[in-house]
């Protein structure tokens, strides 16, 4: 049937939108994560003598946000360079 | 994020999908904030329960936490920006149209 | 048409009853798991000596279990009255 | 855990979440099992096969695992049940009447 | 209704091979991620000196993954044996 | 893997499966490298931007860790076979017609 042919074609349509909305927020909140987890690991030693970020540990955190965004944009890079020379990775 | 391609239906159920990821996130979060603290003020087990310096520590580390994720996300969200900007400038740069 | 809708509000109201209790089966799991790792490491040194559990890796993990529920509950007021206070979070 | 409130239907439906979520989670355990037994008993690599040193850890720190998950499976369900308990006093001790 | 009925179950015989295929594949999936992230800490040293494998890490690498596969059978088949003298896990 | 025993609409949605593996494997595969590679080799935090010998490691730590994953790919692949072939031959010497 020709309609629901369409209609089907819609719906598959609208689910890779779905998938790729979906897949976009995914990365982003994983790159938050992480950036969260790694930057405390950097910047927040464990011993807590107060329960506020001091000067260093504040100019720590922005150095080191702004840091990790770099390396995810570099490592993109060589990744797409790699993949475009057709090395192939599992 | 931009969810001007979706259509009204399929914005919808983002919208629900959203809500229901918050959630998520949040019992993540939570769940790896008592791993986090109890991992560096825990350390004692002569006792059952917890000591007033293991609970001295805890409020500690789940405040500075908190904090910490707070100045991340106000961080995050000025380099995704910035990120953003660089990438449609490159578009025009180009000649290209952005994508509709 | 109404019965439809009904139906529909039936569905929803449903999918939200088990997406409730898929949640809370959820958290348990993570609860116990979390547990089990977090406890290994404080009470089971990686130097195997035999395939028993001797008696103070045992009374560690009973202290460990009990501790570590007293600080889910902690941490989980200290959210909550957080929460209330209007901070946002991430 | 309590699926009073669910409809025969979605209990049907919930049984067969559990079970795959089962069989999943035992999946994990095996897998995390081998990755941690392997991190701390194999670190030798000038073979290829696994010495009996290090097949003897293994077996060790299998049992050992196993025992401590039963462990702390018998605790979990003691606190859980203490924790349950003391929720509802609570609840009784506000006035509240139980959610049905 | 007949008819019915037989689709449902075809579908739900179905799903169980779906789910039974979508189930291996995971777990050769996450074999493989972990003996990568075991071996790269065992063998490759953090301290980067060139961006080739050395043959030293070449070799490390070839007998992690064998001995990685030999851990996973054995413990497979002592928690075979475990579950057969009917003692539970959680 | 052998997904004989599927039928041709399973096998379609098996295929798209695996397609939306694949993206999902490829996706944390990149977080997991910059993750790893932030954690090894970007240590200074008294400036904003990656130092040459900061920016070296990485290339090196990328480059590594790509040449790692595949020589473990090729392993994993031989290894794998073998397994399987073993698990035939233990199946004919019990007699057994192996599974259809």
């Amino acid at each position: 049937m020709n309609f629901g042919g369409y209609q089907q074609q819609q719906q598959m349509q609208s689910g890779l939108n779905m998938s790729m909305a979906e897949q976009e927020l995914e990365m982003v909140t994983t790159l938050f994560n992480n950036i969260v987890d790694s930057c405390h690991r950097k910047c927040i030693p464990p011993k807590y003598h107060d329960n506020e970020l001091n000067k260093g540990e504040s100019v720590c955190i922005d150095r080191c946000v702004a840091k990790y965004f770099e390396v995810n944009m570099k490592v993109g890079q060589k990744l797409t360079a790699q993949a475009n020379q057709g090395q192939a990775m599992m | 994020m931009d969810f001007s391609g979706l259509s009204d239906n399929d914005r919808g159920r983002m919208n629900a999908y959203i809500e229901q990821k918050q959630m998520k996130d949040f019992l993540r979060l939570y769940a790896n904030l008592v791993d986090r603290c109890f991992e560096n003020c825990v350390n004692d087990f002569t006792s059952k329960a917890l000591s007033s310096k293991e609970d001295t520590c805890l409020t500690r580390c789940v405040d500075k936490f908190i904090k910490h994720s707070e100045r991340v996300g106000l961080r995050f969200g000025e380099q995704n920006a910035l990120l953003q900007q660089q990438q449609q400038q490159q578009q025009q740069a180009m000649g290209g149209a952005p994508p509709q």
